[in-house]
């Protein structure tokens, strides 16, 4: 199974304790089983967590995306930046 | 001039990026974070990106405005790390052979910055307290994602 | 700052006049005029104004920004006499907690200072053609008038 | 009679060739009757004054506006500011 390696960022980060969870993911997983295992493996990112949208390959993508293997993925929590 | 760096912004050179002999208008902006908000004071603040993906997101907002406007100079530079309130967080610049084509780029371009870019900012407050901004997002992607959230 | 002058404007100087702790969005504009139009080159250009009534009007815009949006600076520079194309002619900045009112008055103050304002700009073009620019005017009369023309 | 001094600007002066001209007006004469006499006085500047507006102590003013003595009086050809 592959193994992604998903990278998390300030206030997800901080809720997390980490800025990388990796996760053994069945074939066909999507962006919103990512988000769910995050949600499972830490709960305390839950709220903010279903606030976030995930980045696959620097792009933001839609929760029905199917994970490949090898690509660079993220979790983006609401962005802050402009003032 | 697309760029994501430590040190203070100097609105001039952000200006010297954009000029251009076909410009007869220059529109620049700057955001800054208020010292006071409620109330309540700010000390510092911290900015910090997913670099890859920010730099990348810069220049496809580039790219959008320059096909949706006709543009000579376009710039953008944003702070990262520690900044004090009432410096520069951000600057766009752009210039345009009319103005109304550089108000509106700049307009949209400081719009679209803020709900796209993955830039966050930490608010470390004068009573100690330290905290992630994460405003309400809207219900769909932003602008540069392949479609609307499922 | 209102100011007619002789001399180069200076961005620096433009913006450091609306700076305020409780701004979060600064809005500059600069106009110039390009050195071509339509195959034509201008070598250098003239500015004269009516110093009177041109201070007044500004003053005027001023109070008027002030009373339609919330902002905190505002600076209006326009050159006089000599200047050469690629340098900026006019200068306007405001500040603002928000960036609507920002874009909005920034946008507004130069719109209104070109149909209003008693100042005149002369193109020496190239070919030794000297000219006085008088676009065609508007119907009635600029807003700063008592009532429409009759 | 009253005697008017009217200030002229940019191709408006260099049309009449002057940037002050007089004119001892009947009382109760308007902008439109000095408009009139400016163009009679100096035909050259007919087109360029008919799109003027004339300000009266540093205002614009409409075309029935009765010319008061002592008042500060100039025609403005159009504006080309701001750029």
């Amino acid at each position: 199974m592959p193994v992604h390696r998903v990278k998390l960022f300030a206030g997800l980060r901080e809720a997390a304790g980490t800025d990388l969870f990796e996760w053994e993911a069945p074939a066909g997983a999507t962006v919103a089983d990512l988000r769910a295992e995050l949600t499972r493996r830490f709960p305390q990112t839950a709220a903010l967590a279903a606030r976030s949208f995930a980045a696959v390959d620097r792009e933001y993508a839609v929760d029905t995306r199917v994970l490949s293997e090898g690509a660079e993925i993220a979790f983006i929590p609401p962005v802050s930046g402009g003032a | 001039m697309i760029e994501l760096t430590h040190d203070p912004i100097d609105p001039a050179a952000v200006l010297a990026a954009v000029s251009s002999p076909r410009a007869g208008a220059v529109v620049l902006f700057l955001g800054t974070t208020r010292a006071w908000t409620d109330g309540r004071e700010t000390t510092t603040l911290d900015y910090e990106c997913y670099p890859e993906m920010a730099g990348r997101a810069l220049s496809d907002l580039q790219g959008q405005a320059r096909e949706r406007w006709p543009l000579e100079g376009l710039s953008i530079v944003h702070r990262l790390g520690r900044v004090d309130p009432g410096e520069a967080s951000v600057a766009i610049a752009v210039s345009s052979a009319h103005r109304d084509a550089a108000f509106e780029a700049g307009k949209w371009l400081i719009d679209t910055l803020k709900e796209s870019v993955p830039i966050w900012k930490k608010e470390n407050w004068a009573d100690g307290a330290v905290e992630w901004v994460h405003p309400e997002t809207p219900a769909s992607l932003p602008p540069s994602a392949e479609g609307p959230r499922s």
